[in-house]
């Protein structure tokens, strides 16, 4: 506050300006009690309130609020998947068939009860439809024997299924609701459901929230579920707004808003001293990472063994890690450091100017890369930009120069995905809590062809990723990722760089707000 | 006589989108001789200054035709006027707009020696200043440097410049001081005569004219009215327009009376009565509409 | 008799430059008075400082006295209450002296307002009556109007109709019928001509045109560089005149007669 | 307010005597702000000239702790990789200046050349090229240029080209209007009596007469281009970091406002450059004919 | 009369289709594709998804028929599907507009009365310090980067003094009051919701205050430059020559004389308010067409793109009819035809 009120006097100073003469009444400052409406600032990538359809962080944020999932994670907890739809479950020996059995009394917002039905319903819905959260359904079939069994039969053995369930794309929507407004789990869902419409405007489901608004671009409104079977939440109306990390900053200082999700280490400086703000500092999943594209036709320079060891011992992983704010860390490997198999300390790469400069005289000096990246997205308050242009000044020192070419994210995104960028720079949120989600870094794998790393580039590599997606076995399976990611960072065309710390900024009123590694915020937790 | 330049039958129209089409000259038939001064005079909004502009080119004539040796002029096109459409120039009212004021006054009389086919040299241009009454060293500057009267020379040594044949002036002293009036007038009048040019005199000012002009001709609602000899018209008009328009002139003298204020009648368009229009020849090249004839015959 | 308007020792400097040096001016009551001389005579500033006008950033000195006050020295608010009131002006140009936006009743009664106890209906009734005098057709028709839907010589007379609203003692005429063809000076000359002798109003009237001023005024100043340089009777002065300024004015005149009149 | 009613002729050629007189330059300077507005283009201009010898610093090097307070070793302090803000608002000189000079050059030469077309020639070829004008103008200028930085990707010169396309216009409209009120001027028609064609007029009497009043709005866009340049970079859409451009540095020192230099001193830079091209082309527009002040005004939005 | 609105409308029509034609071709040939930013990590490897999702959205025909299909939709009245909103264009523009509408005109109604106000100061006041002041402080307005002001105002009135909510139209979580005219201040007060009126208020006035500068800056100069012009008239020297008082005189003579120009210039001021709507709303997370024009030109929202140029084309339009009804009935000479 301090260097606020600094810059407020110099400010008028130095520009004149004559508005003091346009007084106002008293500002709409909150009570120091707890608020009736609480205010969540959050910068937006909403889509869709339909859960079938739904696959962004703030649809989950809100959709995890609305809707239940068969399991659950709850308290920071991203390791064991908790009972929710489902009181308990089973499965076989070779994860291939999971049993859960359905909670009994859970009944949706309108009174009526949740069955084995609205399951399948629900999850052959996503199936079908065939949305950005698809995907998770892939080699999964589901049945239902009774009206409080649901059965999902894997194609191949599947650890990562518990997990996968959590998600809130795989909510449970209330069947007869749905289907009267146009939904339908037909294998031709894609075309005929017509149920988007409805599921903006209303919500059809048994978690601790209804929908009472909802809009894209500026806010949302839930208020609490009379209906739900679990205990109340703190809040009866909940506004999600929808706001730039900078305006979550005033928001959050003039008292407009009540918690803050999007605030990196260039806004927290503001608030440092401030006592009417906590902030709960954690370690997000969220893996940024740079590659050089290993295809020879986007890039005859990035796809040498030369340029990948120059990039991976010309990058100060240290100096990067200062950009990302406190409580941020090091990637070591590319699975998160809370996840199973991932990497430690003793994984690090020092910098070695040295050997990198000696790579970049082995490709004749003088190296010129385009490295691109989305500069109208923040993720944790941090904005690509710095990284990129430290990124840049970095590689300068050892021989590389890198021009930046930043876009905004729907034309560099068709690059990267189109695998035609000679270096990215880029994120990754895990899709569900469970370290088979980074397979997608191997050769020929999503995020590995976009490097342009074909399959079969690696075969020592590839083995290792065969083996770990069938097995079963939690130790050997951790023994498998930690050997997959050493061999990651051998290759290098995909380098870690860091996981930045995940800060929820709350006022005193509200208290301390903590991050959810897996739904990032579980607002019917708030207050708790 | 020979006439050097012919107005025939000049019609001028202007036309609006949306709006009835004006017709400003309405049928005029004139002509000028050599080294000789035609006042045309009417009051303002009678075409006078119309017909002016469509003389040199600036309005197209919407029918008739302007012939200058008998040779039919044309309207200024996009294109470079022909030597022998030179022949007219124009010297306009205000002496403010009528020069170019980043050129100096040498260069604007050279264009206009140019333009008569000379080879411009400093002693023309001497020559032409010191022929309006202005000195050698007003060459090298430029226009803002001069009074209006002063421009009003340079203006007039321009058109001079080309050696016209016809100069048409379109109130050239209307903008000037009341003292410098007549001599500027008389200056036009005399360099050009003494050039054989013949020179159309356009004025609101009969008693003006009446000093210089050989003939003079009284527009009124986009006609002529009457045109005569200078002392013929001023000494004993024909047309009761012309009637009205010298006894509104105020006069001195110990026993000038307060000028007459009878409104003049407004006349009809040529095409409402074509014959009233006519102009018929009372004696010695004195010409007068039918219409005041007849008026004559009724009363 | 005691002059209306008497300017004494007029002086008006603008910087380093005298435009008006030491000029001495009356006029009496009901008297038409000239004031002749070409641009830059100082004749219009000598003319104005009688409603109190004087350039900004001048100085002015002397006396000018309207009715015994003297105007260059007068209180602002006083100044106002004489402006329109007792003295009037009318100005060169009508196209331009008359507020193009605003109805002809609303020109012709708002200083009748300012000056007068009047009800609006009253200052309505007396301005038709003043359209009427000046011999605009339909008045009452006219009086909801606007200026630009009259010729030239029509607005004048409004404008001239403005100026007789309160009846003033005296009216200062600027150029009013240079603007004008000579058939409508005719008609305006005539007018004021008229107005003067009805209503026994003075005049000070401006023109640089000699036989405009031989047809109307009875006496005349001619000024030439911020002084007068001649005065006397109108018609003996043009006559007869005795500066070599008034002869070269007069020579410079198109020689005119009486014989056609 | 109370001024005299001269006399008419007089004060006719009074007034056209000081138009005159008012167009030659050195009056304009003698208004206060016009000087203030040359002194601080000036000092511009030499920071232009000798910006490398007055930055402390690299202008890219990332050498600092990051977001230091304004002190002795950094005038303006540091931004968020740590580079020095002064010598970065040293070097952005370099950029916003000659970038905006050659922008409003091109939408100049552009756009004086349609309008004169479009003004000298008249009837239907200045009604098409009017009409292509309106368009541009009714075009929400800023959509456009957002539109084409997004797809081209952001890079000065995208903004730049997206920027000429959109300003050209206003070039247009105005030289149009000069040349309509000299097309009809009475020494363009003697000079076309003398046997001038119309587009030797056009060149040798219009062209001399409205190129002083059009530089005058240049002068004044330059501001205006300097603004939009800049709002396009604050907006990411136009230089590329680490491109020391003062707009984008203002989108830089906005994720963290409190540390209130990184964006205060870019921000003031592109306010004191404006602000000092409109003092002098407000100064100049005052110096040439009145007239001309409404259709430069209709170019400032 | 009758004519001449019809052929203004006809003009207008075609200038509405030139906008349309000029933002369609330009958006369609910049290269770059809505599609991929919308979908999912997952979904745009699969290919066959990505065929089918172009198909249903006619990206897959040539252009000329897209072209066709949208000005078929647009005679309906349809502009076709925000990808970025994911709801018709019109939705987002009924939205949209009018708090932008809102805002700008606000800023208006501000730059009238200051830059009117101080305007005719500076003109009453010609050559004196005072009008260099004023001068300096209109062309400050002109020349202040909107963006840099906006942080600066924010930092100062809403952070540091709070006088101001930092963002939105109304506090969070407060509904809009009943949709009227889609301006919260006026709904609310035909609500009659006068607390509901004050905060709308509240959140409108420093954006408003920010946006107005430059105009603020326009305005004081025209209405300054057009007093000036007035004030050597002849018929103000004739109505001070009638004894009026001054007030009267400014007020009733000078001020009716002025406002033509300023009015055109207050007409294509506010026509051109967008750009800076963008970047004000940007900072003040104002729910407006700049936010949104912003937001479609970034994800390369072809429909949206095309649909605010349209409606901004529309905006001109109208204002331009509007400042010209007026000009009628202030000018009588106008009124004519």
């Amino acid at each position: 506050m301090k260097s606020s009120t600094r810059i407020g006097g110099l400010v008028a100073l130095a520009t004149g300006v004559a508005l003091v003469a346009v007084g106002c009444s008293a500002p709409a400052e909150e009570s120091p009690d707890s608020p009736d409406t609480l205010v969540i600032d959050k910068s937006f990538d909403l889509v869709t309130a339909d859960p079938a359809r739904m696959f962004e962080t703030t649809g989950g944020i809100v959709l995890h609020a609305v809707y239940d999932s068969l399991l659950t994670f709850a308290d920071g907890n991203a390791e064991e998947p908790l009972p929710s739809v489902a009181e308990s479950w089973e499965v076989n020996d070779d994860a291939t068939v999971y049993t859960f059995n359905l909670r009994d009394g859970i009944v949706f917002s309108d009174g009526s009860p949740l069955t084995s039905d609205d399951v399948v319903f629900s999850l052959d819905r996503v199936k079908n439809i065939q949305g950005n959260g698809s995907f998770l359904m892939a080699g999964l079939s589901v049945e239902a024997p009774d009206e409080d069994t649901v059965v999902i039969t894997s194609e191949a053995p599947n650890t990562a299924v518990p997990a996968i369930l959590t998600s809130a794309t795989l909510g449970i929507v209330n069947k007869d609701v749905v289907e009267e407004n146009g939904g339908t789990d037909a294998e031709d869902a894609i075309d005929t459901d017509t149920a988007e419409e409805y599921l903006n405007s209303a919500s059809a489901g048994s978690g601790p929230y209804t929908i009472e608004s909802f809009d894209t671009t500026t806010e949302v409104v839930l208020v609490a579920n009379p209906e739900y079977w679990g205990e109340a939440p703190e809040y009866d109306r909940v506004v999600i707004r929808n706001a730039t990390a900078e305006t979550q900053l005033q928001d959050i200082q003039s008292g407009t808003a009540h918690v803050a999700l999007d605030l990196g280490s260039d806004q927290l400086g503001a608030l440092e001293g401030n006592d009417e703000i906590i902030t709960s500092t954690s370690s997000s999943p969220t893996i940024f990472f740079l590659f050089a594209n290993a295809n020879v036709d986007v890039s005859d320079v990035t796809a040498t063994d030369d340029f990948r060891e120059a990039m991976k011992y010309g990058l100060d992983r240290d100096a990067l890690l200062e950009l990302a704010g406190d409580g941020a860390s090091v990637a070591y490997g590319i699975i998160p450091n809370t996840y199973l198999g991932a990497l430690g300390e003793d994984a690090a790469v020092e910098r070695d100017v040295d050997r990198a400069s000696a790579a970049v005289a082995r490709l004749g000096g003088d190296v010129t890369v385009s490295l691109e990246y989305p500069n109208d997205i923040s993720v944790a308050g941090i904005n690509f930009g710095p990284v990129a242009e430290r990124i840049a000044a970095q590689l300068a020192e050892v021989g590389i120069t890198v021009e930046l070419a930043p876009g905004p994210v729907a034309t560099t995104l068709e690059n990267y995905r189109n695998g035609t960028e000679e270096m990215g720079l880029w994120l990754w949120n895990p899709d569900y809590p469970d370290s088979a989600d980074y397979l997608a870094f191997g050769p020929g794998e999503i995020v590995g062809l976009r490097a342009g790393w074909a399959e079969g580039s690696d075969p020592a590599l590839e083995s290792v990723m065969d083996q770990v997606s069938t097995e079963t076995d939690a130790a050997t399976r951790e023994t498998l990722y930690q050997d997959f990611q050493k061999l990651e960072n051998e290759a290098s065309v995909i380098v870690p760089l860091f996981q930045p710390a995940a800060t929820v900024v709350a006022t005193t009123a509200v208290g301390q707000v903590d991050f959810d590694p897996v739904f990032q915020l579980d607002i019917a937790a708030i207050g708790k | 006589m020979s006439t050097l330049l012919e107005v025939d039958e000049a019609v001028v129209e202007y036309r609006v989108p949306g709006r009835p089409t004006v017709r400003a000259v309405d049928g005029v038939s004139l002509g000028v001789a050599r080294s000789e001064v035609v006042g045309l005079v009417g009051e303002s909004g009678c075409g006078k200054s119309s017909l002016g502009r469509a003389i040199v080119g600036l309005n197209p004539l919407s029918s008739g035709a302007i012939r200058l040796d008998g040779r039919e002029l044309r309207a200024l096109g996009r294109r470079a006027r022909s030597r022998e459409d030179r022949g007219v120039q124009m010297i306009f009212q205000d002496p403010y707009s009528s020069l170019n004021p980043r050129r100096t006054v040498a260069r604007q009389l050279a264009d206009a020696i140019r333009a008569g086919g000379r080879r411009p040299t400093r002693d023309i241009v001497v020559g032409l200043l010191e022929s309006v009454g202005l000195p050698a060293s007003a060459a090298s500057r430029f226009p803002h440097q001069f009074s209006g009267g002063q421009r009003q020379r340079i203006a007039i040594a321009r058109a001079l410049g080309v050696e016209p044949k016809v100069i048409v002036a379109d109130e050239p002293v209307s903008a000037l001081d009341a003292s410098t009036r007549a001599q500027v007038a008389a200056l036009i009048s005399e360099t050009a005569t003494a050039q054989g040019a013949g020179v159309l005199m356009i004025s609101h000012d009969l008693s003006g004219l009446r000093v210089i002009a050989d003939r003079i001709a009284v527009m009124y609602f986009g006609r002529i009215v009457e045109v005569g000899p200078t002392e013929a018209v001023w000494g004993a008009p024909a047309h009761p327009y012309t009637r009205t328009l010298i006894g509104a002139i105020p006069q001195l003298g110990r026993d000038a009376p307060l000028p007459s204020a009878a409104p003049p009648r407004p006349i009809v368009s040529r095409a409402a009565d074509p014959e009233g229009a006519e102009l018929v020849d009372i004696g010695g090249g004195h010409l007068v509409a039918a219409e005041a004839l007849r008026e004559v015959e009724a009363a | 008799m005691t002059p209306l308007l008497e300017i004494r020792d007029l002086r008006i400097r603008l910087g380093d430059r005298a435009l008006v040096d030491g000029v001495d001016i009356s006029v009496n009551p009901g008297e038409i008075v000239g004031l002749a001389g070409e641009s830059g005579s100082g004749k219009t500033l000598t003319a104005l400082t009688a409603l109190g006008f004087t350039p900004p950033g001048s100085a002015a000195s002397g006396e000018v006295l309207f009715e015994g006050r003297n105007t260059l020295t007068l209180p602002k608010s006083q100044l106002r209450a004489l402006r329109g009131d007792r003295v009037a002006m009318i100005f060169q140009d009508p196209m331009t002296s008359l507020h193009p936006m605003l109805t002809i009743e609303r020109q012709l009664t708002e200083h009748q307002l300012a000056h007068r106890s009047l009800t609006r209906r009253q200052a309505r009734e007396h301005a038709i009556e003043l359209l009427e005098r000046v011999r605009i057709p339909d008045p009452h028709r006219a009086i909801r109007s606007y200026p630009h839907r009259f010729s030239g010589g029509m607005r004048q007379r409004i404008a001239i109709a403005s100026a007789l609203a309160c009846e003033p003692d005296l009216v200062v005429a600027d150029e009013v019928t240079t603007a004008l063809d000579v058939t409508v000076q005719a008609g305006i000359l005539r007018l004021l001509d008229e107005l003067c002798r009805d209503t026994g109003m003075a005049m000070l009237f401006i023109t640089h045109d000699l036989a405009v001023m031989n047809v109307l005024t009875e006496r005349l100043y001619v000024m030439r560089e911020g002084r007068v340089v001649e005065t006397g009777a109108t018609r003996e002065v043009l006559a007869a005149p005795t500066h070599e300024y008034t002869r070269a004015l007069i020579e410079a005149l198109p020689q005119t007669d009486t014989e056609t009149a | 307010m109370t001024a005299t009613a001269p006399n008419p002729v007089d004060e006719l050629d009074r007034r056209r005597r000081f138009r005159m007189r008012r167009v030659r330059l050195p009056r304009a300077w003698r208004r206060p702000l016009a000087v203030i507005g040359l002194v601080v283009v000036a000092f511009w201009v030499l920071v232009v000239i000798f910006g490398p010898l007055i930055a402390p610093y690299d202008p890219i090097a990332q050498d600092s702790a990051r977001y230091l307070p304004p002190s002795a070793e950094h005038l303006f302090g540091t931004d968020g990789v740590g580079r020095d803000v002064f010598s970065r608002v040293v070097s952005g000189a370099r950029i916003s200046l000659p970038v905006a000079v050659g922008l409003v050059a091109l939408s100049l030469a552009i756009g004086s050349t349609v309008g004169a077309i479009a003004g000298y020639a008249g009837g239907v070829v200045d009604g098409v090229l009017m009409r292509i004008v309106d368009l541009f103008f009714s075009f929400p200028a800023i959509v456009l240029a957002m539109a084409v930085s997004a797809a081209l990707g952001p890079s000065l010169l995208n903004a730049v080209a997206a920027i000429v396309v959109v300003s050209w216009p206003a070039y247009a409209r105005v030289t149009r209007s000069l040349v309509l009120g000299l097309r009809d001027a009475n020494y363009i028609q003697a000079s076309r009596l003398l046997g001038a064609s119309a587009g030797r007029a056009l060149l040798r009497d219009i062209a001399p007469n409205v190129i002083g009043p059009i530089l005058v709005v240049a002068t004044l866009e330059l501001g205006n281009a300097i603004l939009l340049l800049s709002g396009l970079s604050f907006l990411g859409l136009g230089a590329v970091p680490p491109t020391p451009e003062w707009g984008a540095m203002v989108a830089d020192g906005a994720r963290a406002f409190y540390n209130y230099w990184v964006a205060l001193f870019p921000g003031l830079a592109i306010f004191s450059v404006v602000l000092a091209f409109n003092f002098i082309g407000d100064a100049l527009r005052d110096a040439l004919d009145p007239r001309t002040e409404r259709a430069v005004g209709n170019v400032e939005v | 009369m009758l004519m001449f609105v019809l052929r203004r409308l006809g003009a207008s029509l075609l200038l509405v289709l030139g906008t349309t034609i000029v933002a369609f071709l330009l958006t369609s040939v910049l290269p770059g594709d809505a599609l991929t930013a919308r979908l999912g990590e997952r979904a745009a490897a699969n290919a066959e998804l990505v065929a089918k999702l172009r198909a249903e959205l006619g990206l897959d025909r040539p252009i000329w028929e897209q072209f066709f299909i949208y000005l078929g939709g647009l005679v309906r009245g349809d502009l076709g599907l925000s990808l970025q909103s994911n709801r018709p264009v019109t939705e987002d523009l009924a939205q949209f507009g009018p708090a932008s509408a809102e805002l700008a005109l606000m800023a208006t109604v501000i730059a009238l009365v200051v830059g009117g106000g101080l305007g005719i100061v500076a003109a009453l006041r010609n050559n004196t310090w005072i009008d260099n002041v004023l001068r300096a402080f209109s062309l400050g307005g002109v020349s202040v980067p909107l963006f840099w002001f906006a942080l600066v105002a924010t930092s100062i009135f809403s952070t540091t003094l709070r006088w101001f909510p930092s963002s939105g139209r109304l506090d969070a979580g407060v509904a809009a009051p009943p949709h009227v005219t889609g301006f919260f201040t006026i709904d609310a007060l035909l609500a009659g919701d006068l607390p509901l009126f004050g905060q709308a208020f509240e959140h409108l006035i420093l954006p408003a205050l920010v946006l107005s500068a430059p105009m603020v800056g326009l305005l004081m100069r025209f209405t300054r430059a057009s007093v000036l012009d007035v004030v050597g008239q002849e018929y103000v020297r004739a109505a001070e020559a009638k004894g009026l008082a001054p007030r009267t005189v400014v007020f009733g003579h000078v001020l009716r004389g002025a406002l033509v120009p300023v009015i055109t210039i207050v007409g294509t001021a506010f026509a051109s308010l967008l750009a800076g709507t963008v970047l004000v709303e940007q900072i003040f997370a104002w729910p407006g067409i700049g936010s949104y024009a912003y937001r479609s030109a970034t994800t390369l929202d072809l429909s949206a793109i095309v649909g605010v140029t349209i409606f901004v084309a529309l905006v001109y339009i109208v204002v331009n009819f509007v400042t010209d009804v007026l000009y009628g009935a202030i000018d009588p000479r106008i009124r004519r035809a």
